[in-house]
């Protein structure tokens, strides 16, 4: 059945795909919040501006904290600095993955192998608990030194899936025809592999910028998150030490949870639906 | 033109390249100037292997090719560009030839990037355009379209035309037509055999003996990496001697005989070389001299005629 | 009794477009005859077969019916279909490489089929190992898994189960084009002794590939572009085709005789017509060099001599 | 059970795969090694520090400790000294559980780790397959049960167990909120006691399970669409073999990659054990590096480190073998049958 132009075909799809809008307009909601929320709010997220443990008013949308900050403020600068993680900590993951994806995939043989266990070790070695003995150690942590550890483990998930998928494509025969053409190895990989994987390579980063996500969430609650900023595992923590769950202060731990929920839920479901948009045959389900 | 000199392919296989797969063993033939040559092989006889030795998109494990003189397992960089301006190869599946996110004539800008970097535009859209015309093809139909807009016959022309841009001296065909459906088949081939007359050898590599047969002068047949016979595609055609070949041509389907009639044929031929009794095979009473010399008819009692050494003239 | 059918009409419905794969497909397949279906792929040979015995999304039965052995086959109807199948009609898939589930032992798979179809296992079990060694398969593959089986053997191991309850039609889906010249011709051997031996009553082997059937079917049919274009016995069809695609297709097959240098053979220029929004009438009308006005209506596909069906306004009908 | 062929590329894959676990494991205790070493701030001035002593005693305190962790010997020295502890058993000493050694705080984690993680696994995963499975029947159940997935495994572990805590021990008051069993009982195999045990173990286990269940039946539903997909489903369809047939041998060939995915996930699934454990003070492991990390405690925070690799990769390499042995493909394949 052959299709008009590839371009709007996609397109065609995509517009139409609901799991794509849902997710895709979260995430948006999420990200304007993140640069507006500051505007609306006159506070500081560690500023002592109102009653200790007051329930959501007019005046503080979500209530106070034990010490009186404003919930609100903590929230919205909390996601901006959980966006910040998600971006340079999966961003980071997904160059790692395709560097070492691609050499592996594309130069095959002892290099492959090479490559193909170093993955596996650090895939098999608990990510999270290494994280902990670096975090305890680093007196003062920043976001970015916390985003590079996290990507430092998360780089192997992005490996292997595109290894696989540069695999697939190096054997294909328009390779062949390129190096035919006396392109050179790198030229190939680049404007004749590359591009076929961009799709590929979308849906890696979201799934690596969603785990980044999740693993400096657990990270902060542990108390190993960021010295210098607020994140929403953080806040988190922050309610279980003060003893949010006995003082009944639900308005404290609910809204960081429901926006990392939200946001990661939301990019797990965008991811299938680009999935769908992508590769037809999952299209018929 | 082109010269494999026992040329072989071993794959290192299983976990750290514990065994080792022998797929082409010292295979040597060698294909002249504006010759055909079939290659012959069923699936997994290391014919397509060979091809990409040719081409260089494989290591060869031992021996040499040589082209016009040149080792061409030695070349690098540079000699090898060079060497790709005077052979070229074409692929079997033409959707897996084309990266699917691109424009189909892309394979035209590639090479005039490589090889005519310096080439004006005008001068390069007639060049362009004479190859298209002469691989059958009206450029308006044709250029600018994504590789699923056009059938399997027009992206095949397409790589004919990419050779005729360099005038390559030497194409590998690896299987070009048998994705292709047998209306638009037989024009490519056609199309191939003219490029014989424009000075281009061609190394044609098929598991199809009628294709082989209609095109080529002279067939190596390839069994498990090894060649079986080689020589004039008549010869081998009418005359197989190794009983591979033997098998291969009792087996192909053919529109002119049925396989029954082409096994008694075969068995005739070889009963028939022996010179002696062509029932010898299957005479339960048959003995040495049967098959020694071919009895004639005597006539064993009156009017009553027998070919057969156990009677004798009355 | 035989297979018989009339209009069958199939179209596939995707999101966005509607394929007329099948149009108007009448037929008749006589009890013992092995039919061969060819034509170039596009055609609706496989869409005729298939909508025969597995008519599901995204296929869509328009209009048409097929009676077999004189009892209407639900073809529409997913559920009520399931009783015909295996037991009266039956499949050889084009895909028959891997057509059995890998993490089964071939024997346990079997068993387990034919006790979900009401099938008693060990009643089956001595003829089931009667037709291995009519295949020439040892007994002991039915306790090995399909991986350590080669194409050839996997080939012929999905013909016994195919035709393990006798169906009365048996359908072979391209089951020669991806083996080898010499397991091709074994395995085509291999069907004509499966009906022969009554493990099916008719057979209809689609193939691209006209020189296989020419070796094992009585009769041919050529489809173009989703209609019936001739059918007749293969010895009329090769040696004396009247529908003109026939002609130019069977000119056009490179046969072991033919050399370039003594006779250049020629294709058919164009190519087919993209079943999105069929030309009207004669879908052949655009390629064929005896195309006249009168084919903007469709030929009906009518007898112009005993058993050789034409549709084609350049053949006159007997009666005509 | 099929009869287990051992041939010798069987014994070839394991020897790999043994080779990679245990390089696995020395790098892990290397870089375990290295941390305290080069990084910044000397654990032995944290510790003393934190004691508050003054002037010469400083100077005491410091010499007996570095001699006492072995930290005037050269590097490699206390490499060498480091293994040799570690083959003996000896994870050194807890500083702020002083005097006893590591091994035996750990020891008295690891039973309730054990108690939590592995029924916590096991079942998400069992119920996650069949659940994913189920989704796969219909459009309708795939449009409206599968975002419930997304949702579960977007959830960060903690802060389900927090909600939990919060709905079950503050609002409706059913569970225990903090600590492995009541601190009025002493550990006896009294009925009051395993009861305690039990509601303290139920919800860590229910808020692991959950979000483990979530990720499980996305990762079934999308392979068993694959297999219904695959060719010997077409078949037995057109054999007018039953939907159910058709639906357990798809669901038996789309289990096989989730094992392989189970040892995969099992570095995920430990690191939400420990997040959900200091939610609910459970006693384990995790609870343990919080407190090691609070008391900035680094050899028992090294103790921890070492356990939870060693069961990881002890996980991985049974989950590996059992892979082997269930999926035909594979173990055939190795011995290049077929």
């Amino acid at each position: 059945m052959p299709s008009p132009k590839k371009k709007n075909e996609i397109l065609f799809f995509a517009l139409r795909n609901n799991k794509l809008r849902i997710g895709l307009s979260i995430v948006l909601f999420f990200v304007v919040l993140t640069f507006v929320g500051p505007l609306l709010t006159q506070y500081k997220p560690d500023e002592f501006v109102g009653p200790p443990s007051s329930p959501p008013s007019s005046k503080f949308w979500f209530g106070t904290t034990t010490f009186g900050e404003d919930v609100f403020t903590q929230l919205v600068y909390g996601l901006g600095s959980t966006f910040m993680v998600g971006l340079i900590g999966g961003g980071l993951g997904t160059l790692l993955g395709v560097l070492i994806g691609f050499t592996a995939g594309y130069r095959g043989g002892l290099v492959d192998e090479l490559l193909n266990m170093l993955t596996n070790i650090v895939l098999s070695v608990p990510a999270l608990v290494v994280l902990l003995i670096i975090a305890a150690y680093l007196q003062v942590r920043s976001l970015f030194t916390e985003s590079i550890f996290i990507a430092f483990f998360a780089w192997p998930w992005a490996a292997r899936a595109i290894r696989a998928q540069t695999f697939s494509l190096r054997i294909r025969d328009f390779v062949d025809l390129a190096r035919l053409s006396g392109m050179s190895s790198l030229k190939i990989i680049f404007t004749e592999i590359a591009p076929n994987m961009m799709s590929y390579l979308l849906l890696v980063f979201i799934l690596q910028f969603g785990g980044a996500i999740l693993t400096a969430a657990t990270l902060d609650f542990i108390g190993l998150g960021p010295t210098n900023a607020i994140s929403l595992g953080l806040m988190m923590n922050m309610a279980v030490l003060w003893g949010a769950l006995i003082l009944g202060t639900w308005w404290w731990f609910i809204p960081p949870g429901v926006a990392i929920t939200a946001i990661v839920g939301a990019l797990y479901v965008t991811n299938v639906g680009l999935d769908e948009v992508f590769n037809p045959k999952l299209r018929e389900m | 033109m082109l010269k494999l000199d026992n040329i072989s392919k071993v794959y290192k296989v299983g976990t750290f390249g514990g065994k080792e797969l022998h797929a082409v063993s010292n295979v040597s033939f060698d294909v002249g100037d504006r010759e055909v040559v079939s290659l012959i092989g069923e699936s997994g006889s290391g014919k397509s292997t060979i091809g990409k030795m040719i081409l260089r998109l494989i290591s060869i494990s031992a021996g040499t090719i040589v082209c016009n003189g040149v080792d061409v397992s030695t070349l690098k960089g540079a000699g090898l560009k060079e060497y790709y301006r005077s052979v070229q190869g074409v692929f079997q599946d033409p959707f897996s030839t084309y990266n699917p996110i691109f424009k189909a004539d892309r394979i035209f800008t590639i090479i005039r990037d490589e090889f005519f970097p310096r080439i004006s535009a005008p001068e390069w859209n007639d060049k362009l355009e004479k190859s298209l015309t002469d691989v059958g093809l009206n450029p308006e139909h044709v250029l600018d379209k994504f590789p699923h807009q056009l059938s399997g016959g027009q992206l095949q022309r397409f790589l004919l035309a990419r050779a005729l841009l360099l005038d390559v001296k030497f194409l590998v065909a690896d299987e070009i037509i048998s994705m292709l459906d047998a209306s638009t088949r037989i024009d490519v081939l056609n199309l191939l055999a003219d490029l014989k007359s424009r000075g281009l050898s061609i190394l044609f590599i098929t598991h199809d003996l009628s294709l082989a047969h209609y095109i080529s002068e002279r067939a190596v047949i390839l069994y498990r990496g090894c060649v079986a016979e080689v020589g004039a595609t008549e010869k081998i055609f009418g005359n197989p001697l190794h009983p591979y070949t033997q098998m291969l041509m009792a087996s192909v389907p053919r529109l002119d005989k049925k396989w029954g009639q082409v096994e008694v044929e075969l068995k005739a031929k070889q009963s028939g070389l022996t010179g002696g009794c062509v029932y010898e095979e299957r005479c339960p009473v048959a003995d040495t001299g049967c098959a020694r010399d071919r009895p004639t008819l005597v006539e064993a009692e009156c009017d009553h005629f027998v070919a057969c050494i156990r009677y004798k003239d009355k | 009794m035989s297979l018989q059918v009339k209009k069958l009409t199939v179209y596939y419905q995707t999101l966005r477009w509607v394929v007329r794969a099948l149009e108007d497909a009448t037929l008749t397949v006589a009890d013992g005859e092995i039919m061969g279906l060819a034509g170039e792929s596009g055609c609706g040979k496989s869409t005729l077969c298939n909508s025969l015995i597995l008519l599901k999304p995204p296929m869509r039965l328009v209009r048409g019916s097929v009676t077999l052995d004189g009892e209407e086959l639900p073809i529409g109807d997913m559920e009520r279909m399931n009783e015909f199948r295996f037991k009266r009609i039956s499949v050889i898939p084009q895909y028959a490489m891997n057509a059995m589930n890998p993490t089964r032992k071939i024997g346990k798979m079997t068993k387990e089929l034919l006790e979900s179809r009401k099938v008693d296992w060990k009643a089956t079990l001595p003829e089931l190992k009667r037709r291995l060694d009519l295949v020439k398969l040892s007994h002991d593959v039915l306790n090995m898994y399909p991986i350590e089986l080669s194409g050839g053997m996997k080939q012929r191991m999905v013909m016994v189960l195919s035709t393990l309850t006798d169906p009365s039609l048996l359908i072979a889906d391209e089951i020669t084009s991806a083996l080898d010249v010499s397991s091709q011709k074994a395995v085509a051997e291999m069907l004509v002794a499966f009906r022969s031996q009554g493990c099916c009553k008719s057979v209809i082997v689609i193939t691209h590939d006209i020189s296989i059937l020419y070796q094992i079917a009585n009769s041919i049919m050529i489809m173009y572009a989703g209609q019936l274009a001739e059918k007749a016995s293969t010895e009329v069809i090769i040696h004396s085709p009247r529908h003109p695609y026939t002609k130019l297709l069977i000119s056009s097959l490179p046969t072991v005789g033919v050399k370039y240098s003594e006779r250049h053979l020629k294709g058919i220029p164009g190519s087919p017509p993209l079943l999105l929004n069929p030309p009207v009438g004669c879908r052949f009308r655009e390629r064929c060099p005896v195309a006249f006005e009168k084919c903007i209506e469709e030929p009906p596909f009518v007898e112009i001599e005993k058993g050789h069906f034409v549709a084609c306004w350049k053949e006159p009908a007997k009666n005509a | 059970m099929t009869c287990f062929r051992v041939g010798g590329d069987v014994r070839q894959y394991f020897g790999r795969k043994l080779l990679i676990y245990i390089l696995t494991f020395f790098i892990a205790v290397t870089v375990d090694w290295l941390i305290p070493r080069f990084m910044p701030g000397n654990p032995i001035d944290i510790m003393i520090s934190r004691a508050g002593l003054r002037g010469s005693a400083v100077k005491t305190m410091y010499d007996y400790y570095t001699q006492l962790f072995g930290l005037n010997l050269p590097i490699w020295q206390q490499y060498l000294n480091f293994w040799s502890a570690l083959l003996r058993g000896d994870l050194g000493i807890s500083i702020f559980l002083f005097p006893t050694p590591v091994a035996d705080v750990l020891m008295g984690a690891v039973p309730y780790d054990l108690a939590l993680l592995l029924p916590a696994i096991l079942l998400s995963w069992w119920a996650g397959n069949h659940f994913g499975a189920f989704a796969a029947r219909s459009k309708w159940l795939d449009n409206t049960l599968l975002p419930v997935g997304y949702i579960l495994t977007a959830t960060p572990y903690m802060w389900l167990g927090i909600l939990l805590a919060w709905l079950f021990c503050i609002v409706w008051r059913v569970f225990p909120l903090a600590g492995g069993y009541s601190f009025d009982l002493r550990p006896d195999l009294s009925l009051t006691f395993v009861w305690s045990l039990v509601s303290h173990w139920f919800l860590p286990f229910v808020s692991l399970f959950i979000v483990g269940f979530g990720g499980w039946a996305i990762g079934m539903r999308n392979m068993i669409i694959y297999e219904l997909e695959a060719d010997y489903s077409h078949y037995l369809e057109a054999l007018g073999a039953p939907r159910k047939l058709i639906r357990k041998y798809a669901f038996n060939n789309a289990v096989l990659p989730q094992i392989t995915g189970l040892a995969l996930q099992l570095g995920v699934v430990v690191a939400g054990a420990l997040a959900t454990e200091v939610v609910f003070a459970y006693p384990g492991i995790g609870y343990l590096i919080l407190q090691a990390i609070h008391n900035q405690d680094y050899f028992l925070l090294q103790g921890c480190f070492l356990f939870v690799v060693i069961g990881v990769l002890l996980a991985n390499f049974i989950i590996d073998v059992a892979y082997v042995l269930v999926d035909p493909r594979t173990r055939i394949g190795m011995q290049g049958g077929g």
